[in-house]
C-alpha cells in the first residue's frame, strides 16, 4: 500500500532517453534497447519493454521485462531488415507510466567484422608473424639451439630399458579428445616412442578413451613403425579402445599395468582426477614413468608420482625437440620472442596501472 | 527386499574395487572387467540418446533448407571413418581424421587466445602500489601484487627454450621453478580434502547403508 | 594425393575456424557450433569402431584361451547386458529414455552398479594421495623443501581444528631440522659452515614458539595466502606458456609442419 | 637402528593404505564429532531459510552427478531436513541428467522420514535440456518447460503447484553445483528476475562462486564437505558430513605425520652414506 500511495503522491516519472539500435558485432537478429531510469527508482517493481513492428502506429507487443532496475535489454526475437520502434513502461505495482516511443527505426543486420575483436586480431597477426618469420629463417638455414628437456631425453632410455627387461611399453593418451591440442601433441610423442620401440622390436600398448583418438593413434603408431622400417611388426590390436568412462578407463588401464607389467609407462595428454590413480599404479609395478600434461591441477600429482614430467608448454615443444625439424624448431624460437614481448607488456601494464594509466588494460579488456 | 539386494550388489562392487589396494585378485579383475564392459555400453547409449540422435536424426527431421542438407557432410565423414572396416580403402578414414585435427587446431587458436592468453595477461596488470586502509594494509596488498607480477614473469622465463639457462636467465628461471614448486605443493595439499571426502562417502555407505553400524 | 587431400582438409577446417572468430555474419558466426555438431556426429559413428575394437580384443582372448579369458568373457557379456537393458528402457518403458528417473536402467543398473564402481575407483585417490605424498615429499633441496612446507600448510589449513594441530606438527619439524643441523655441525671441523649450522639450529629452536603462536592464530589465512598469491602467479605463468605453445602447435598443424598420423 | 630408519623411509604402501583406512573408519564407527564452528556464509544461508514464512515454495536444482555425490548429497539431505522441518514446499529439478535421479532419491528419503506428501508438500519435475532456456522460461511460466512432473502428471493436478507460475512465486532457489550451472542461475534468475539464491558447491568450484556472495548476488554459500558439515551442525542433525569432518582432520594430520616420518628416515640414511 505504501509504495502505491507514494508513487501517486510523487507521480511516477517515465524513463528517459530510450534508444534502440542494431546490436553491434553480431550475426543479426538482435536489437539493443537502452534507457535511463529516473531518480525515484525505489518505487519501480517492474520494467516492461514494448515493441512495434513496421511503424509507430502498430500494436505494441511486450517483448521483455525485468523485476529489478535495469537500463539495457537485448531483443533477440527480431528479424533482419524490418524497422522496429520501442517504448519502455515502468510499473509501481498497478500504477504505470510509459516512455516516449523511439523516433528513429531500429533495423537489425549482421556484421561482417567484429570490431570488438580487433585487439585479438592484432595480437594474433603479430604472433603468427613472429612464428612465420622464424619458420622462414629456419628454411634459409642457420641452426637453432634448444635447451635440454630432461623428460624428453629420457624417452629413448625408457624404451631401451623396458626392452632389456623384455617388457612392453604402455602409452596412455589421457582423457582428451582429438579436438584438444594436448592430445595432438601427445600423438607426436607417441610417434617417436613407437619408432624407437620398432627399432628395438618392443611392443607398444595404447589403450584409448575416445574412439577417434584410437583411430588417429593407430595411424600414428603405424607411421612410426613404417619410419623405423618395420611395418611387419605392427598389428592393429596394439592400439585399442577401452571405455569412455573416466574411472572405468582408469580401472582398465590399472588392470593392464598389473597384468602385462610394462617396463615403461608414458602418460601424455590431457588428464583429470584419474592422473594419480594411473601414476601410482604405474609406480607400484616399478615401471619408468614419463608424464606430461597441460592440466595445471594434475601436474603436482605427476611430479610426485612419476620419474619425469613435461610441464605444460614443454609438452608442446616436445614434437619439435624430438623431430629436430628446423621448421618446427623455428616456431619454438618464435614462441620465445613472443614470451619476451609479453613479459615487457606485463611489466609495462603493471607500471602503468601503478601510475593510474589504464588504456593498455582497457585494450586487453575488449575481448 | 529388492532394495536390500541392490545394496548388497553395490557393496560387493565397492569392496571388490577396494581389494585392489592389497593386490590384484579375482574380485578386482571381475569388477574391473564388468566396469569396462558396462560403462562402454553406457556411453554408447548416452552418446546416442543425448548427442547423435538429436543432432543427426533430429537435425534431418526438424531443420530446413541448407541447414538440413549440410548434415550430409558429417554423415559422409562418418562413412569415411567406417571405411576402416574395409582394408583396401581404409586410408580414406584419414580424411575424417584430418577434419577433426584441423578442428583441434582452429579451436586451439581461438580458445587459447580468448580463454587463456589475453585474460591471463590482463589479470597480471596489477599496480605495484595499492592505497590501503592503513600503512600495513597498503604494504600487504602492494607486496602481494608485486609477488604475483614477478612470480608470473619468472615462471614464464622458466619456459624459455632457445637459450641455455645460465647467468641472469638462469637466476630468473630458478626463481620461476621455486614459484612452481610452492604452487604444486599448495595445489596438492588443497586437493587432499576433496579426495578424502570421496573415501568417507564410500566408507559411510559400507558402514551405514550396508552394515547399519553407524 | 593420399597425403595432400588430408593436409588440405586440415588446413581449410582449421583456417575457417580462426577466421570465423572475427566474422559474426552467417555462416561464420555459428561455424564453431556447426563444426562441433559435426564432430559429435562423426564421433558417434566412430564409436562403432571403438566398440568393435574393444569386443574383438577381448573375444580374441576368449578364443585363444589366454590367461584370464573368463574375465574377458564377463566383459563382453556385461557390455551386451547393459546395452540390452538400455534398449529395453528405450523401447518398452513409458519414458522411452534409459536416462529418465523412472527408467529401470537408471534406477538399478546406474544406481547400484555404475555409481558404486565409479565412486569407489574415484575414492582410491584418498589412498594414493597419501602414499604419493609420503614417498615424494622429501626435503632433498630447497625447492622440494618449499613444496613440502606449502603442501603441509595448505593441508592443515583446510580442515577444522587444523590450526590446533599445526603448532605441534611444525614444532616437531623444526625440532627435527634443528637436531639435523646440530648433528651436521658436530661432524664438521671448526669453520664458517659449522657455526652457520649451529646458528641455524638455534634459530629453529627459538622459532618454534612464535611460529606456533602464528599458526594457531592465522593458519587458514596463511593457507589462503599461499593459494592466492604464489600459487596463482605460477599457475598464470604456466598457463601463458601453455597458451603460446598451444597456438604455435596449432599453427604448425594448420600449415602442415606437424603431421603425426601422416608421413 | 639403521634398519629401523631404513624402514621409516620405505614404509610399504599397503601399510599407508591401512593407516588411511583406519583414520577414516574409526571416527565414523565411534560417531566421533568435532566441535564445528559454522562458517559465516553457511550461517547466512541457514538464517535465510529460517526467515522464510511457512508454506513458502523453495526450488532445488540438482546440478551435479555421482562423482560429486560425497560432497553434495549430504548437503542436500541437510537442506531438505531443514526445509521440511520449517514446513516449506519443495520443487526439485536439475540440469545434469545423470545426477537428477540422485536428487530424487534424497527427496523421497527425507519426505518419507518427515511424513510429507507428494504433490502437496513436494514435487519432482526432472530434467529438460537447455540450461538457459529452462531458466528463462521459469521467469515467465513454469508450465512452458515443465507441463508435467516426472510421472507425466500435469502440474495443475498437483495442489502445491496451482499458484506457482514463475520466480515471483518461488521464495528461494537452492542450486547444488559441481560445474558452471550456478553461474547461469546467477546470470538469469538473479540478475534478471531478482530471485533469491543459495548455492551449494563442491570444494573445487567454491572459489569461483565466492565473488557472487561478496557482490550480494547470492544470499548464502555452502562450500564442500566442510560446508555440508556446517549445515548439518546448524540443522542439528548428524549426517555423513559432520561425521566425516573428524575423519578429514585425522587423515590430514596422519598424512603430514607420514611425510615427517619419511623425511626422518631419509635424512638419517643420507647422513650415514
Amino acid at each position: 500500500m505504501v509504495p502505491l500511495l507514494l508513487s501517486i503522491l510523487f507521480s511516477l516519472e517515465p524513463v528517459r532517453n530510450v534508444r534502440a539500435f542494431d546490436t553491434p558485432d553480431d550475426g543479426g537478429g538482435s536489437i539493443t534497447v537502452t534507457w535511463e531510469i529516473p531518480e525515484s527508482d525505489t518505487f519501480i517493481t517492474r520494467i516492461e519493454i514494448f515493441r512495434m513492428e513496421g511503424s509507430t502506429e502498430a500494436a505494441p507487443e511486450l517483448v521483455g521485462y525485468f523485476l529489478r532496475p535495469q537500463t539495457q535489454f537485448m531483443d533477440n526475437t527480431v528479424e533482419d531488415g524490418i524497422p522496429y520502434y520501442y517504448f519502455v513502461r515502468i510499473r509501481s505495482d498497478s500504477v504505470y507510466v510509459d516512455s516516449k516511443i523511439t523516433t528513429t527505426p531500429a533495423i537489425s543486420k549482421a556484421q561482417w567484422f567484429s570490431g570488438r575483436r580487433l585487439p585479438a586480431l592484432i595480437i594474433l597477426v603479430l604472433y603468427f608473424g613472429f612464428l612465420m618469420f622464424y619458420i622462414f629463417k629456419a628454411k634459409t638455414g642457420g641452426s637453432l639451439f634448444i635447451r635440454k628437456i630432461a623428460g624428453l631425453e629420457a624417452i629413448d632410455e625408457a624404451v631401451g630399458r623396458s626392452t632389456e627387461m623384455g617388457r612392453p611399453i604402455l602409452y596412455i593418451l589421457g582423457l582428451g579428445y582429438i579436438s584438444d591440442i594436448p592430445t595432438v601433441a601427445s600423438l607426436a610423442i607417441l610417434k617417436r616412442v613407437s619408432k624407437k620401440a620398432a627399432e628395438y622390436e618392443a611392443e607398444v600398448i595404447v589403450p584409448c578413451f575416445d574412439p577417434i583418438v584410437m583411430v588417429a593413434a593407430q595411424e600414428t603408431v603405424k607411421e612410426g613403425y613404417l619410419e623405423a622400417g618395420r611395418p611387419d611388426l605392427y598389428n592393429e590390436g596394439q592400439v585399442f579402445y577401452l571405455t569412455s568412462d573416466q574411472f572405468g578407463y582408469a580401472a582398465g588401464v590399472d588392470g593392464i599395468m598389473l597384468r602385462q607389467r610394462p617396463g615403461a609407462v608414458f602418460l601424455q595428454g590431457l588428464f583429470y582426477a584419474e592422473s594419480l590413480i594411473l601414476a601410482e599404479t604405474g609406480h607400484s609395478i616399478g615401471a619408468i614413468q614419463i608424464s606430461g600434461t597441460t592440466a595445471v591441477t594434475q601436474l603436482p600429482f605427476f611430479i610426485a608420482a612419476t620419474d619425469y614430467t613435461l610441464i605444460g608448454e614443454e609438452m608442446y615443444a616436445a614434437s619439435a625437440y624430438l623431430s629436430k625439424d628446423p621448421l618446427a624448431l623455428g616456431t619454438i624460437k618464435g614462441e620465445d620472442i613472443a614470451k619476451m614481448v609479453l613479459v615487457v607488456l606485463i611489466l609495462m601494464g603493471a607500471l602503468m596501472e601503478t601510475l593510474g594509466i589504464h588504456w593498455l588494460s582497457n585494450f586487453f579488456a575488449l575481448f | 527386499m529388492t532394495s536390500v539386494f541392490w545394496t548388497w550388489v553395490a557393496a560387493f562392487f565397492t569392496l571388490s574395487i577396494l581389494s585392489f589396494l592389497y593386490k590384484d585378485n579375482p574380485f578386482y579383475k571381475f569388477a574391473e572387467h564388468i566396469y569396462v564392459g558396462s560403462s562402454a555400453a553406457f556411453y554408447v547409449l548416452q552418446l546416442w540418446v543425448f548427442d547423435v540422435y538429436p543432432k543427426l536424426v533430429g537435425g534431418f527431421q526438424y531443420k530446413v533448407g541448407i541447414e538440413k542438407w549440410i548434415l550430409i557432410i558429417p554423415a559422409f565423414l562418418s562413412v569415411l571413418m567406417l571405411t576402416r572396416f574395409i582394408k583396401p580403402i581404409s586410408w580414406l578414414s584419414r580424411w575424417a581424421i584430418a577434419f577433426t585435427v584441423g578442428m583441434a587446431a582452429g579451436l586451439g587458436v581461438t580458445g587459447l587466445l580468448q580463454g587463456f592468453l589475453v585474460p591471463q595477461v590482463k589479470a597480471t596488470f596489477l599496480p605495484f602500489y595499492v592505497p590501503g586502509t592503513s600503512f600495513w594494509n597498503s604494504f600487504y596488498l602492494s607486496v602481494n601484487n608485486i609477488l604475483i607480477v614477478l612470480g608470473t614473469v619468472a615462471t614464464i622465463f622458466y619456459f624459455y627454450f632457445s637459450r641455455e639457462h645460465k647467468g641472469a636467465l638462469g637466476t630468473i628461471s630458478r626463481a620461476g621453478i621455486t614459484f612452481i614448486m610452492i604452487a604444486f605443493g599448495a595445489s596438492f595439499g588443497y586437493t587432499v580434502m576433496a579426495r578424502v571426502s570421496l573415501l568417507i562417502g564410500r566408507m559411510y555407505f559400507l558402514i551405514h547403508d550396508w552394515l547399519h553400524l553407524a | 594425393m593420399r597425403r595432400e587431400i588430408p593436409l588440405a582438409i586440415t588446413f581449410i577446417s582449421g583456417f575457417l575456424l580462426i577466421v570465423a572468430l572475427f566474422i559474426p555474419h552467417k555462416p561464420f558466426g555459428t561455424l564453431q557450433e556447426t563444426f562441433n555438431d559435426w564432430y559429435i556426429i562423426v564421433s558417434g559413428f566412430t564409436m562403432i569402431l571403438g566398440i568393435d575394437s574393444l569386443l574383438l580384443h577381448n573375444w580374441n582372448k576368449v578364443k585363444r584361451r589366454k590367461s584370464d579369458w573368463p574375465y574377458a568373457l564377463a566383459l563382453i557379456m556385461s557390455f551386451f547386458l547393459t546395452f540390452l537393458w538400455g534398449l529395453y528402457s528405450i523401447v518398452y518403458e513409458p519414458t522411452h529414455n534409459p536416462f529418465a528417473p523412472t527408467a529401470s536402467f537408471l534406477k538399478y543398473f546406474y544406481k547400484s552398479i555404475f555409481v558404486p564402481l565409479q565412486a569407489t575407483m574415484f575414492a582410491l585417490l584418498a589412498f594414493f594421495i597419501a602414499s604419493a605424498a609420503y614417498r615424494a615429499f622429501r626435503a632433498r633441496e630447497i625447492n622440494s623443501t618449499l613444496l613440502l612446507f606449502s603442501a603441509a600448510l595448505v593441508m592443515l589449513g583446510r580442515v577444522p581444528e587444523g590450526e590446533q594441530a599445526a603448532p605441534y606438527v611444525f614444532g616437531i619439524i623444526f625440532l627435527l631440522f634443528a637436531v639435523y643441523f646440530f648433528i651436521e655441525a658436530s661432524l664438521l671441523t671448526a669453520g664458517f659452515l659449522k657455526y652457520l649450522y649451529i646458528a641455524l639450529g638455534v634459530l629453529l629452536l627459538v622459532a618454534i614458539y612464535p611460529v606456533g603462536k602464528l599458526l594457531l592464530a592465522y593458519l587458514p589465512k596463511i593457507a589462503d595466502w599461499i593459494m592466492n598469491i604464489p600459487q596463482l602467479a605460477a599457475k598464470r605463468g604456466i598457463l601463458i606458456g601453455v597458451a603460446l605453445g598451444g597456438i604455435a602447435m596449432s599453427l604448425r598443424i594448420i600449415v602442415g609442419i606437424e603431421r603425426t598420423y601422416l608421413k | 637402528m639403521r634398519e629401523f630408519f631404513e624402514k621409516l623411509g620405505k614404509i610399504d604402501r599397503r601399510i599407508i593404505y591401512l593407516i588411511v583406512a583406519i583414520g577414516v573408519i574409526t571416527p565414523i564407527l565411534f560417531k566421533a564429532r568435532l566441535p564445528i564452528k559454522p562458517l559465516p556464509e553457511v550461517r547466512q544461508a541457514f538464517d535465510y531459510i529460517e526467515s522464510l514464512p511457512e508454506s513458502s515454495t523453495v526450488l532445488i536444482s540438482i546440478d551435479y552427478d555421482a562423482s560429486s555425490m560425497p560432497e553434495l548429497q549430504p548437503m542436500l539431505y541437510a537442506i531438505l531436513r531443514h526445509v521440511f522441518r520449517k514446513n516449506l514446499r519443495v520443487i526439485m529439478l536439475g540440469h545434469w541428467p545423470l545426477g537428477v535421479p540422485l536428487g530424487q532419491i534424497a527427496l523421497e528419503d527425507v519426505a518419507k522420514e518427515m511424513g510429507k506428501k507428494y504433490g502437496v508438500d513436494y514435487c519432482f519435475l526432472g530434467y529438460r535440456p537447455g540450461i538457459a532456456a529452462v531458466m528463462l522460461n521459469l521467469g515467465k511460466e513454469i508450465r512452458s518447460v515443465f507441463a508435467s512432473d516426472y510421472k507425466y502428471t500435469p502440474l495443475d493436478s498437483l495442489p502445491m503447484m496451482k499458484n506457482i507460475h514463475n520466480y515471483n512465486d518461488i521464495a528461494l532457489l537452492i542450486g547444488l553445483e559441481a560445474g558452471s550451472v550456478g553461474d547461469f542461475w546467477v546470470q538469469f534468475a538473479q540478475a534478471r528476475f531478482n530471485q533469491k539464491i543459495i548455492l551449494g558447491s563442491t570444494a573445487v568450484i567454491t572459489p569461483d562462486i565466492y565473488p557472487y556472495l561478496q557482490a550480494g548476488q547470492i544470499v548464502g554459500l555452502i562450500g564442500g564437505l566442510r560446508g555440508a558439515a556446517d549445515y548439518e551442525t546448524l540443522v542439528n542433525t548428524r549426517g555423513p558430513a559432520s561425521i566425516g569432518m573428524y575423519s578429514q582432520t585425522v587423515v590430514h594430520i596422519l598424512v603430514v605425520a607420514l611425510i615427517i616420518l619419511g623425511n626422518v628416515g631419509y635424512f638419517v640414511l643420507r647422513r650415514r652414506k
